[in-house]
């Protein structure tokens, strides 16, 4: 007889609860104002940015901070504040998409793993992801871009193959748990196949885990684009990116300092924002964690 | 022990042969050919052919495949097409300055991440560890190839503290070797250390509310003794997984930072065999790569049986 | 008195035999320091004698008689004479040649060992520009006994020897003692490869390099002209920098849509914007520095209405969807968008794709896959390239390719000159290309460093009169 | 003068109020036990004396521990302290170890941090500790790992370093609660002897009357924070004063009412069952060993019986379970219920399925946390062929919940605004939903209080009056068995060693293991 009532996972479907204490989380509220801005101010530049981003008007250029311009001019004259704004659409969607990636293929393999636990597949499903981590992941950006030249797409692959394995993993450990509780068993009276139950039971339970996770990569995957975008394997001109504006203003830290500022803080301060956001996340969801990590 | 050791080791024997298939196939699908890109616009075509011939690339697949594979067996990774060297040769000199600079970065990480996870941990909710935790959240946010740009600003240009890059060669003398590595290996180690003293923290805070931490405690153990004694050793497998990782990603990961410091390493020297389609030295090198992260994990799995004793008896 | 120095450039060389490929940098390290031809560049473009002191034309102007300089030596000490010669020009125009600029000797029906100090060239047409032929990098004397170790350990003439390469870092090179002519100044020369430009930047600040040659990074020379321990030389190059057209492509097979390109491009922007200031505009496939050059500029000057007229007699539909495609060259990457978003004002939508060389060179250059590309051709005297219909841009006209084919023949020098100035006419009348500007030479150095080459009729970096100043 | 006296102590955690107004005290020689339900705060109270509170605890009153006050004591102090003058053993043995450490080194350990004596010093010391917890280092050397030891083993090495230091006080926090009945009496019997050998004050927590009742000199009952009861043991029973304390004795013998009729026919028929599990390789190329769980097992359940299965931690029970349900396919044997086989070639037979449900022990993990209890309840519908929809299914669902006790109302909750005791009642209702013929119950009352327990079994025993239900009901404790099943199996190492009516095989045991089994359970005392 053990007493089972210490600390039990505190009920998903309790929204007024859950609002109330995620307003109160410090990081929650911070991280997703952060990020809120940069996700506003990706969805206002569809509509309007300060100036024309492909408007190229030389005898502007390089600029500092001003009225007109209130983070400035890059090399060409262009608009650094406008250039920001539709740059967060591009590392936005970008990182999205490449979790979006991750999660479509991660998480059905790591269930599939999972509901079929010691099985030659899972051992494959496994050792297959294990495979992928072994490899250099800017490398093989590298060499994706190199077949299929340079572009936000294949940026977008090249991450999105990296958070398979992550998915699949987390997926097949939160998985496996679940698969121990006695409400699987439940439904496996009930007559349930694995699908079913994976799809009812076990998915829905995950959903926390891979949420938090989910921002995680996300974040990590707006680093990812900066950095294939600065070694100029991200989206291409005149497409702005933040990572190219960060090369772009290299050689001109020195006496140009704002176009180097402004992009860098710009990816910081998302990166940021969104790292917050899961923590908070994370404490919401698992108090157990709370202030862990 | 053995029977891990040996399902490890076996299971990582098929990971490479799959890896090296992979590897072998996104090479050949690369575009460009490398025998156009070393004799430029003027070259004749029955100039190209005999290039083409001297470098091997009129094989068919399986048997350029396998010639590739053989001779890595024997320890033969083949002949750069550019710089017409040895690739193991060339492999060699640049892992001079890769393995130290990863090592370099590892060790500052870990000398930073140690000391700030458990003090986080140690004081956990306090001012500290708040702002511990808080500067471990910006390090881990901020692009490392932009803080590095601004520490050559700052370090190299401004106060000149440092070269602005380039290396000058072990034989040039130890410490010079070292003063131009360290830059780059601050710019790798920042965001590193910042997750490590996160994983640390966390993992230390986890073993630090298990029973046995409170069995030590009731046996009279201050705090800092049931941490140091109890604590610190169990909660060391998910940061041995993560130095693990981290040193496979330091290997090759560094291209970025290799090419902010032109530090001749591993990194750049796959970046400009792949835009100079030096197919042969892209695939060993990318194939090294593969190894040793594998082989890293490797040692790790078989550290955790070392850290803890469930694992030596077999699982 | 300090007897080194240390020069930064961008490429590192794939390996050091300039006969051999086509890599820019390696002529960089090697010409005239290590290696050295019959004739060489002077600084100022000129031909002037190299190992052959001087030489012979015939009357029909098929011979060519060369007299080799005496107690000439290999770094390897063993002597250089006409059999050398002999053997490198064999080399270089044999069946399985690797080298890259194989046109350069397809002119040569035999080359004979006259004695020890004379060689004998025998071509099958006149052609007065051979002694300019054999001042190319590509055309250097070599040595049978030391060929097989030429990529890495390169043995040549010159007043400096291979010392030591580094790999992906530098090369170094030590003052040759038993230098036949006027010795070197320097002891010892490192050139350090330094690819990235803000790397450039950062190292020349440092004081890591004393010379950068070709600096990469416009932008910062101000900040070295303003600075008293540097000084910026800014020469010429014989890069025509062009916006190149596929002319076999709709709707460019149109001299209308072609012209239209031209006046919709403001070279003086782009030169702006793309070169903080520096090159001189050009308006057609000549060097400006040439005394034959034709200023041609205003022939496609900057007007965008007209621009637009043009597009509408061509009956073009707007917008004009076209691939742009930019090798990784700043000037190209950045010429390259302002170039893009000049067309666009007239409704030609250029679609910007980045391309390495490899690619630039398998698609664009080979694959003829493009509409139009950005790129410095710094071969010098190259307008003989527009008389070869397969070449990238596809311009076949056969009154031009006839023009070329009496210049290669003609050796009277104000007939060469007036042919050549016809010939820059035609094709800035056909709008073969758009011309954007003459690619300058950047190079960036220490005060006290003094003998460099301020122009760059070739690629390379001369270091037999550098020196540092008392 | 008393060896541990608590006075007046409140305990705030945060804001929250745990401790009020405890008050009880420990003699030397002395066993004092402290009973209560779940939460009421003996494991603070313990705690408290150890200084070991968790964080924000802030404790008010004396706490004098030998003369010292412990709540004025400095960290320093308190270390010195524990361990020496007073040890501490915990309800999970399983976690208690540090896993890392060999058993010697970590009974060595207690010795140093109090004494300077060298460490070959300690280790001889701590050998001899593990000899006197029946440890001796021939079977059990020190290079020991906990991995490699037993849960009755472990609590032994923790009992070790508990009172390698022969303290004066003793507190054992629910030692035996996750260990067998006869691992628990031995690990019982040996405290109890170390107490009298060395003298010692022991503070004995449990929330099992019966384990105190045999053991204690004097009981304290707690509830929710505070004393309610306490008084020499055992006059303490025939006297019990508050009406907490009378409902908690009353619940820990209550037998429910039942009056089902036993039909004579078969309603399963289970024989020579055979379940083994694959073990891994023992070398890299050898041929995966075997375990066999369950061992040929036979016995019949009829229809209208509550039949019981009780052993060990680890005999098969619940493997049985599983293969009866369909849920795993067997090696061996047949399995017929209603004289239909649960697997017809390799896959489950659903019409038989459909006969019977299970309610499994875990009322915390038996449900799936986003479902809300209509959709919990319904889950079973799965397995019919024409699932009642709409009016049908509702009506379905509120019938089974208010014959759980329940409110048609509660099908709109979610499971986590209902109690560990209420989860159980949905367990059951949701086993009731397609009318089964049999229902197992997998140590269905384990996990809850006495009381609770006492309203499950008398409900369980209501429904099988109204509908006829056979059960066959599993557990590992006695008393639970004995007060519910008509007849009984006893079960060990995978085989059936005994069968029969309830009453007679614990009255007249046959097999030595059963003997063993009834004499291990603990009693309550014989109550006037
Ligand atoms: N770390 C903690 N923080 C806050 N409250 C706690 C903590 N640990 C226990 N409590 C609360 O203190 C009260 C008393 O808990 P305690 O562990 O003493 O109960 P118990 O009587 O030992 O129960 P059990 O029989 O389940 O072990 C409970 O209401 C519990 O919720
Ligand atoms: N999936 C499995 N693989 C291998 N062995 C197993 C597996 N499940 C159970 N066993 C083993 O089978 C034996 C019987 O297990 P089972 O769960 O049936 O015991 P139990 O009697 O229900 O015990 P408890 O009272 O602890 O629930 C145990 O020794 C257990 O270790
Ligand atoms: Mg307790
Ligand atoms: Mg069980
Ligand atoms: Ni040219």
């Amino acid at each position: 007889m053990t007493d089972l009532r210490a600390d039990h996972l505190p009920p998903s479907g309790a929204p007024v609860r859950l609002w109330g204490r995620a307003l109160k989380s410090r990081s929650l509220v911070l991280g997703a104002a952060l990020t809120l801005i940069f996700v506003l101010a990706a969805l206002v530049s569809f509509l309007w940015t300060p100036f024309d981003v492909t408007g190229i008007d030389i005898a502007n250029k390089i600029k500092g901070p001003s009225a007109r311009n209130p983070l400035g001019t890059d090399h060409f004259g262009r608009d650094i504040l406008s250039m920001i704004m539709v740059g967060a659409r591009v590392s936005i969607a970008v990182a999205f998409v490449a979790v979006g990636i991750g999660m479509a293929f991660g998480v059905p393999l790591g269930l599939w793993a999972a509901a079929r636990k010691g099985s030659l597949l899972d051992e494959v499903i496994m050792r297959g992801n294990d495979l992928v981590f072994a490899f250099p992941s800017l490398v093989i950006a590298i060499l994706i871009t190199a077949i299929f030249g340079p572009s936000a797409v294949n940026a977008i692959v090249a991450i999105g193959i990296f958070n398979i394995p992550v998915f699949a993993r987390l997926t097949r450990s939160g998985a496996l748990t679940l698969w121990q509780k006695d409400y699987v068993l439940a439904a496996r009276v009930a007559g349930k196949g694995a699908a079913r139950i994976s799809v009812e039971h076990i998915l829905p339970n995950v959903t926390n885990l891979l949420i938090v996770q989910g921002t995680i990569q996300f974040s990590l995957g707006i680093l990812a684009e900066a950095g294939l975008s600065y070694v100029g394997l991200g989206a291409q001109p005149p497409t702005p990116s933040w990572g190219r504006m960060l090369a772009e203003s290299q050689t001109m830290i020195s006496f140009a300092p704002h176009m180097a500022l402004f992009p860098g803080l710009a990816i910081l301060l998302t990166v940021l924002g969104l790292n917050l956001m899961g923590d908070g996340l994370r404490d919401l969801f698992d108090p157990k964690l709370r202030g862990r990590s | 022990m053995l029977r891990y050791t040996l399902t490890r080791l076996l299971s990582l024997a098929v990971s490479l042969a799959v890896a090296s298939v992979v590897i072998f196939m996104a090479v050949e699908i690369l575009p460009g050919d490398p025998a156009t890109l070393m004799l430029g616009v003027n070259a004749q075509e029955d100039t190209l052919a005999a290039l083409r011939e001297q470098l091997g690339l009129n094989g068919s697949l399986w048997s350029r495949y396998l010639s590739w594979v053989g001779g890595m067996l024997t320890g033969d990774f083949g002949t750069s097409y550019t710089y017409r060297t040895p690739v193991a040769e060339m492999v060699g000199e640049r892992l001079w300055i890769s393995l130290p600079l990863a090592i370099y970065a590892l060790t500052l990480s870990t000398l930073i991440a140690f000391p700030a996870g458990i003090w986080a941990a140690s004081k956990r909710g306090s001012a500290a560890d708040v702002g511990v935790m808080g500067v471990t959240q910006l390090g881990v946010a901020i692009p490392n190839f932009w803080f590095a740009m601004l520490m050559v600003v700052v370090f190299a240009i401004n106060l000149r503290w440092f070269s602005a890059g380039g290396f000058p060669g072990w034989d040039k003398g130890f410490w010079l070797s070292m003063k131009s590595l360290t830059l780059p290996a601050i710019a790798l180690a920042l965001p590193q250390a910042s997750i490590l003293a996160r994983v640390m923290r966390s993992s230390l805070l986890d073993t630090l509310s298990e029973d046995f931490v409170r069995t030590a405690r009731a046996k009279g153990l201050s705090k800092r003794q049931a941490l140091w004694r109890h604590a610190l050793r169990n909660a060391l497998i998910p940061v041995l997984t993560i130095i693990g990782l981290q040193f496979s990603f330091l290997l090759a990961g560094g291209i970025i930072i290799e090419n902010v410091f032109y530090l001749p390493g591993l990194g750049r020297m796959i970046f400009q065999a792949v835009s100079a389609r030096d197919l042969i030295v892209v695939e060993s090198v990318v194939m090294l790569l593969v190894f040793a992260v594998i082989a890293v994990n490797f040692l790790v799995e078989i550290s955790y049986a070392l850290v803890d004793p469930r694992l030596r008896h077999g699982r | 008195q300090q007897a080194d120095i240390t020069i930064g450039q961008q490429l590192e060389p794939p390996h050091l035999d300039p006969t051999s490929a086509a890599a820019g940098a390696i002529d960089q390290v090697v010409y005239s320091n290590i290696f050295e031809g019959l004739t060489r560049f002077g600084p100022d473009g000129s031909v002037g004698p190299g190992l052959a002191r001087s030489w012979d034309v015939s009357e029909d102007g098929l011979t060519y008689t060369f007299h080799l300089a005496e107690g000439v030596k290999f770094h390897d000490g063993t002597t250089m004479d006409a059999e050398d010669v002999v053997f490198s020009l064999n080399r270089a125009r044999a069946e399985d040649s690797a080298n890259a600029q194989k046109a350069l000797f397809a002119g040569i029906t035999d080359v004979v060992a006259t004695d020890a100090a004379t060689v004998t060239v025998t071509l099958s047409n006149p052609d007065g520009a051979f002694p300019f032929k054999m001042a190319w990098g590509d055309a250097v004397i070599v040595a049978p006994e030391s060929i097989d170790g030429i990529k890495t350990t390169p043995i040549g003439t010159g007043a400096f020897m291979f010392d030591n390469w580094v790999e992906g870092d530098r090369i170094e090179l030590k003052k040759n003692p038993e230098y036949w002519g006027e010795p070197a100044m320097l002891d010892a020369v490192t050139f350090k490869f330094i690819s990235d430009p803000t790397a450039a930047f950062a190292s020349m600040m440092a004081e890591d390099v004393d010379v950068f040659a070709a600096f990469p990074a416009p932008e910062n020379l101000p900040q070295f002209d303003a600075d008293p321990r540097f000084k910026v030389l800014v020469g010429s190059t014989e890069g025509e920098t062009i916006l190149a057209i596929n002319n076999k492509q709709a709707p460019f097979d149109n001299v209308k849509v072609r012209e239209a390109v031209a006046h919709a491009i403001n070279r003086q922007e782009i030169i702006d914007g793309a070169q903080f200031g520096y090159g001189t505009p050009i308006g057609t496939h000549f060097a400006p520095h040439n005394p034959d050059y034709v200023d041609l500029t205003g022939q496609s000057g900057y007007d965008p209405e007209k621009a637009k007229m043009l597009l509408e007699e061509a009956g073009v539909t707007l917008p004009l969807k076209v691939k742009m495609t930019l090798p990784p060259p700043s000037y190209a990457r950045r010429g390259g968008e302002i170039i893009a978003a000049q067309l666009r004002q007239v409704g030609i939508e250029a679609q910007i794709e980045n391309v390495e060389w490899a690619q630039w060179l398998e698609g664009t250059f080979r694959g003829k896959d493009y509409a139009l590309t950005i790129v410095s051709h710094t071969e010098p005297m190259d307008i003989n390239i527009y008389a070869r219909p397969d070449y990238y841009f596809q311009y076949d006209n056969a009154d031009f390719q006839a023009l070329i084919a009496k210049i290669d023949v003609e050796s009277d020098p104000a007939a060469r000159s007036e042919m050549f100035k016809q010939a820059q006419q035609v094709i800035a009348d056909d709008y073969v290309n758009a011309y954007l500007f003459q690619l300058p030479l950047i190079t960036v150095a220490k005060a006290g460093v003094e003998g460099l080459w301020e122009n760059a009729p070739t690629q390379a970096a001369d270091m037999t009169a550098v020196h540092w100043a008392e | 003068m008393s060896l541990l006296r608590i006075e007046k102590l409140d305990l705030d955690i945060g804001k929250r109020p745990i401790l009020r107004d405890v008050s009880l005290s420990v003699d030397p020689g002395q066993i004092v036990g402290v009973i209560g339900e779940s939460g009421s705060g003996k494991s603070m109270t313990a705690f408290t004396v150890m200084q070991l509170l968790p964080e924000g605890a802030v404790a008010r009153g004396s706490v004098t521990l030998d003369g010292h006050d412990i709540l004025t004591l400095s960290e320093p102090e308190l270390c010195a302290l524990r361990g020496n003058k007073v040890g501490m053993v915990f309800q999970e043995p399983m976690t208690a170890l540090n896993p890392i450490r060999s058993i010697g080194d970590q009974v060595a350990e207690t010795i140093l941090i109090h004494e300077r004596v060298s460490k070959t010093e300690a280790l001889n010391r701590a050998r001899e500790a593990l000899a006197r917890v029946e440890l001796p280092e021939d079977r059990f050397p020190l290079t020991r790992y906990p991995h490699e030891l037993s849960g009755g083993q472990r609590q032994r090495v923790v009992i070790a370093m508990a009172i390698a230091l022969r303290p004066k006080l003793l507190i054992a926090d629910e030692p035996t609660t996750a260990l067998d009945v006869t691992t628990q009496a031995q690990i019982l019997k040996l405290l109890e002897r170390l107490v009298r050998e060395d003298g010692m004050g022991m503070l004995m927590i449990s929330h099992d009357l019966a384990v105190v009742s045999d053991l204690a000199d004097e009981i304290v009952i707690m509830r929710s924070g505070e004393v309610v009861e306490r008084g020499p043991c055992p006059v303490i029973f025939s006297a019990l004063q508050h009406p907490y304390s009378i409902s908690l004795l009353a619940a820990s013998t209550h037998a429910p009412d039942r009056s089902v009729q036993v039909e004579d026919t078969p309603l399963l028929r289970v024989s020579e069952v055979r379940r083994s599990y694959r073990t891994p390789r023992k070398t890299l190329f050898g041929k995966p060993g075997a375990f066999e769980a369950v061992k040929g097992v036979s016995f019949d359940l009829k229809k209208g019986e509550s039949l019981g299965l009780v052993g060990e931690s680890g005999c098969g029970k619940s493997t049985l379970t599983r293969a009866i349900l369909g849920l795993e396919e067997v090696q061996g044997g047949e399995i017929l219920l209603a004289g239909e086989p649960v697997f017809t070639g390799h896959s489950p037979n659903r019409d038989v399925r459909r006969k019977m449900q299970v309610v499994f022990q875990d009322p915390y993990g038996s449900f799936n946390p986003r479902h809300r209890v209509d959709r919990l309840v319904c889950e079973p519908f799965h397995l019919l062929d024409t699932p009642p929809t709409g009016k049908a299914r509702d009506r379905a669902i509120e019938e089974a919940l208010t014959s759980v006790g329940l409110t048609a109302a509660d099908r709109y909750k979610y499971i986590h605004e209902f109690s560990g005791g209420q989860r159980q009642r949905i367990a059951i209702a949701r086993a009731l939903i397609i009318k089964p013929e049999l229902i197992l119950l997998d140590e269905a009352v384990s996990a809850l209080d006495v009381q609770v327990r006492a309203q499950i079994l008398d409900l369980l025993a209501d429904l099988s009056d109204q509908f006829g239900l056979s059960y066959l009901f599993i557990s590992h404790d006695l008393s639970v068995v004995r007060v519910i099943t008509d007849r009984c199996l006893v079960m060990k190492a995978g085989e059936i060693v005994e069968q029969g009516p309830t009453e007679q095989v614990f009255s007249n045991p046959q097999h030595p293991y059963t003997r063993e089994l009834i004499a291990a359970a603990p009693d309550l005392p014989e109550l006037a």
